[in-house]
């Protein structure tokens, strides 16, 4: 069992004769992803990595019928090709695309019908190990598993994919929600989707400085999650007022502090980790492993 | 993209958002002319810096006019610290010389981008001023992304503040006139503190600042040209000129990270360890060698820099190739610099034999604490 | 009995305090219509034509609980001052400005919600004979009977109710709908209204060249009206292509010709008149009178 | 308010939507070095009027570089009469020399204000140019207000009129500029027919309507430099400056009345009463004696005009005022003119009292019916 993804999912990819998008469509291919085409406008009727090519999502749903898509389109048009994949009908969008304008993002937002997930954008994509990788991440460092990660951090997801393989825990799907203000799938979206996957026996969070969205997630957690969550909160000794690197991740006033964020995680019984060099040590003591 | 006062309140009058009448000067000779040109016994000299708190700082002053050359002088071509500064400052390059308005009350006005609301917001007090952060929280309306802002809401936001007669529609009209702004910059904010509201119900802009989506510049030519590099630390300017994230810290460990996430431990891992980082860098998810060489060359040109810390998970990135970029850069940095290396993922044998081979002398560890570790101790006895 | 307004309307005035309402107002107070007070932003809280005057339309509705509200605010504010009275809740809003541009009108138009209804712009407004004047009809040439009018044009009306005045059938209420392309109530709201009205014996339709809202009437007139129905559709002689005064009478390539309206509307059973002198005339022959 | 095509197509250029070549003379002695700049052995010459059909009436050819002068000099200064203007046609006082497109195919792309949709529709057809009269109906898509335009939409539109390869870019990018224009110029109409489709999948606007809704024309201050009064018929300018809503026609009786559905319904009276109308004149629901006198003058002075019609049903305006502004005017008509009044409603009266006193020489009545008669007698044997 997995969230969301796996061995079955048809995966189409957006932006497909790009170089990003032939890279990690190859990578994706290589790790056993189900990858049916993809679309290029202009370029539809053509072939490419033995995969069909259209020029629109909905001429790929009606021949490819794929179940996700991921988005490889440059910033200024990511936020078209999201909802030219939502008006197609598909169930799971992953925009890996980063720089996306905050104001194509509302509208995205406000123009998403509930029938779509969004996962991203500016994020590393979703991947269920040994089974469907869509997205970035380096797909070596995962094995099949217990652990379900979700983390606003690129990079810093892998440290945790890495962490609980070293471990012996492996993962069930790990999903990186994007370092953006306004993105699509939350912290507790997908912990809700944890929650209820039984092959799911515990659950890593990795946050940052930037919002209230671990703040909520504390929240959720306390009324529904009864696995075992450990997390932790990248930016302690980040400055006020800058954004760090990502889009969203800036201490605003007293909003978005690290601090707030762990007090908050500890409160609702979330094992709270310093340093991320502990994540999945801490994990695998809770899972008692 | 942060505006300088005088370039959001150019954007303002440009819609219709009154603004003290007020000259810019970059030059103190300037000064006479544009205090002439005001025509008024008194002025208010305000130095044009990235960042707030600048009354208290000394930046923002009312003068008598024939003291105004006095108080340029001993503003201009200095470095302006406020608490929302770094220690250095800013650097004032620029004055606003204005004509006071006296104010019948100061309120606050804000278009600001909500990510919780997922939705621009805007907001609305009657204290503006210094006393925003003290006095009541303001009234907040979210503006539906799809339904979009009317005018009457923003009178209806002008009678939930408590205004009345005359303000109402002129409080109204600059709602519109900003939710305008906001929309059509690509602005993250657009705030007006003090809104100056005078005696008659008139309303004019006291201070002005903008805040534009980074991310929507390509759209925005225009704003291009109202970009102040001087405002930001030199190598910022250099590294965003480069692709890199970069900003400066007040450490003597230079960090070169890929992942803004990463990047962020990595300062956190610094300072559990006792040392103190001297930036933020993020040379990104799919770097090049070439990238990682110019991140090595400009950490090594800060002087505060003792050691080099570089944190690589390579995922899509493969560890030989940040092993080739550091020996790139290694030989021409002009000075021993000590340099940790912690190399993972992909590659990270062929990238680990390279540094070897290659003659880079620094210590290389799997481990993100050690790594940590080494680059403290290194710093501390260099 | 009548529709939409009578001798108890609450009608409030968006532009209260300006040249054109001021005029207007006065002339429905003179008429007996329940004036309730104003809006003008700005002067809330002083008093107009003995009425309290308000900033905005939600307060007006807090203290003085309109049915209606009529707006006489210039072409520019005015699509803000009909939203800004649906959004306080009225039910029935007359907006007499002309000269709105389309593009304010689009988006009136999609966000009017369903529990308001709008009649306009660009119109003479509503009145009920002897109850009710909402607009800028003279209430002199108005009777209390009968006859349901609807029309698209303003002089044009009142030319319709003098003759029906004259045949001695009178009116119970007199809509104009507006000559803008885009508007609130069209000719099928009006008569199904008419229809359901039991005091409303007979129906006096106006038209003119432009659009097919005629054609549309005249499908609905078959299906579900059974009240006699008289029609003049003005503009059989008006050349193609060019914009007869009213934004929306304008001939565009073979659509909106009179000859075209005049033919449906006949089919559905109407009786057409040539001349716009026979109105009253053919009603009351229609009528037995 | 309509442009010229060569307008338009600078709106075209400046949004991405590429144009042939081209270049504006307004003179013959410009179009040398007009055509040297194209560097074609062949260019278009077309006329810039305010109406369509110019190619079956002359107004649109390819000539030969060295005829063009030839052929300018025939066509500027003179008036292009086509199946679309009146028949005394529109002046030439422009022409747009461009370098000739060959055509794979011609296509057509609108974005229309659509009154029945209540929204902006796209109209997309295969058979564009001049077979877009009798070729397949165009595709058409309502553009939902508040949700607005997403690009993937054109692209949609680009395979729904069966367009393949490099074509459904260009199309989606071209259709995404249209519905810019259209919303950033409060646009009625905004069309390309032909729009050309080359051999290789690129397209280009052969030709560039734009119609502007007049309504909004005061938010549009830069459009207001691209009216071109000479191409509507000069005494509707001069209505449109007096507030008059005037439209010429081809007949001898001059229409004077309060209201468009009552001008509407006064030419069909005419008309049945075997006259032929002069014009559509609209002196507005609330008028004035002043208006009123220059609508009166500005009827008499077209030489055509054999009697004026006055038919006004008072309302709000009051028949006394409106007596005393043709009395104002009827002095200094300069030439005999019978006039017909029908003058009823508020102080009726009083108005055709003070038309008596005044010494106004006509016939004044109540009935609706019988003045289109009179004014018809009249015209027939003056």
């Amino acid at each position: 069992m997995s969230v969301l993804v796996h061995k079955e999912t048809r995966v189409l990819c957006q932006g497909f004769t790009g170089k990003q998008g032939t890279f990690h469509c190859q990578q994706a291919l290589d790790y056993g992803t189900r990858i049916v085409g993809g679309v290029t406008p202009g370029k539809g009727g053509t072939r490419h990595l033995e995969r069909p090519v259209f020029d629109t999502v909905a001429e790929a749903v009606a021949a490819v019928e794929p179940d996700a898509s991921v988005i490889y389109v440059p910033a200024p048009m990511a936020a078209d090709a999201i909802l030219e994949a939502a008006s197609a009908g598909i169930a799971l969008v992953v925009c890996i695309t980063e720089g996306i304008p905050v104001a194509d993002m509302l509208r995205v937002k406000a123009l998403l019908p509930a029938t779509t997930r969004l996962i991203g954008p500016n994020c590393p994509g979703i991947i269920t190990s040994g089974e469907c990788k869509i997205g970035i991440m380096p797909g070596s460092i995962h094995e099949r598993g217990v652990v379900g990660i979700v983390s606003r951090s690129g990079t810093l997801t892998y440290e945790a994919v890495a962490q609980t393989t070293a471990e012996g825990l492996g993962q069930t799907t790990c999903i990186g929600i994007g370092g953006d203000p306004v993105h699509g799938l939350g912290f507790i979206d997908c912990l809700r989707l944890f929650e209820a996957d039984p092959a799911t026996e515990g659950i890593l969070l990795v946050g940052e400085i930037g919002g209230a969205q671990e703040e909520a997630a504390a929240e959720y957690i306390r009324e529904h999650v009864t696995k075992p969550v450990v997390a932790y909160i990248a930016g302690t000794t980040a400055p006020p007022g800058r954004r760090m690197g990502h889009a969203g991740a800036v201490i605003a006033g007293t909003l978005g502090t690290a601090q707030a964020k762990k007090a908050a995680l500890a409160e609702a019984g979330v094992r709270v980790v310093d340093s991320p060099a502990h994540m999945g040590r801490a994990l695998a003591k809770r899972l008692a492993r | 993209m942060r505006l300088h006062e005088y370039q959001a309140k150019a954007l303002f009058a440009a819609r219709g958002i009154a603004t003290p009448p007020g000259v810019v000067v970059t030059r103190v000779e300037e000064v006479t002319a544009a205090v002439a040109a005001l025509s008024v016994p008194r002025c208010v000299v305000k130095a044009q810096i990235h960042a707030g708190a600048r009354g208290k700082a000394g930046g923002v002053r009312e003068v008598a006019a024939d003291e105004a050359v006095a108080h340029a002088e001993a503003l201009l071509g200095t470095r302006l610290v406020t608490t929302q500064t770094a220690s250095d400052g800013l650097p004032v390059d620029a004055l606003l010389i204005e004509a006071p308005v006296p104010a019948a009350s100061e309120l606050y006005l804000a278009c600001v981008l909500d990510r919780s609301a997922g939705a621009r917001v805007l907001l609305a007090g009657r204290e503006g001023g210094m006393g925003v952060e003290e006095g009541e929280k303001p009234v907040s309306r979210v503006i539906d992304t799809l339904r979009g802002f009317s005018p009457y809401q923003g009178r209806e936001l002008a009678k939930a503040i408590g205004l009345s007669g005359r303000a109402v529609a002129g409080f109204g009209d600059t709602v519109s006139a900003l939710v305008g702004l906001a929309g059509g910059l690509d602005a993250l904010l657009v705030e007006i503190n003090p809104l100056i509201l005078r005696e008659d119900g008139t309303l004019v802009a006291g201070d002005a600042k903008i805040e534009i989506d980074d991310n929507a510049l390509f759209r925005q030519p225009a704003l291009e040209a109202l970009r102040d590099p001087r405002q930001g630390d030199a190598k910022d300017e250099e590294a965003r000129a480069r692709g890199l994230q970069y900003i400066a810290l007040d450490g003597d460990i230079g960090c070169l990270v890929n992942g803004a996430g990463l990047a962020m431990a990595t300062m956190d891992l610094i300072a559990q360890a006792g040392g103190r980082p001297a930036n933020f860098l993020d040379v990104g998810g799919g770097t090049t060698a070439q990238k990682v060489a110019e991140a090595l060359t400009l950490l090594a040109r800060d002087p505060r820099v003792k050691v080099v810390l570089v944190n690589i998970f390579g995922g899509i990135v493969r560890c030989d190739l940040i092993a080739e970029g550091l020996l790139l850069a290694v030989s021409g940095l002009g000075r021993p610099l000590p340099i940790v290396v912690r190399l993972v993922g992909t590659r990270e044998e062929e990238g680990r034999r390279a540094l070897a081979n290659g003659g880079l002398h620094g210590d290389v560890t799997q481990s993100l604490e050690e790594a940590a570790q080494l680059a403290v101790r290194r710093a501390q006895t260099s």
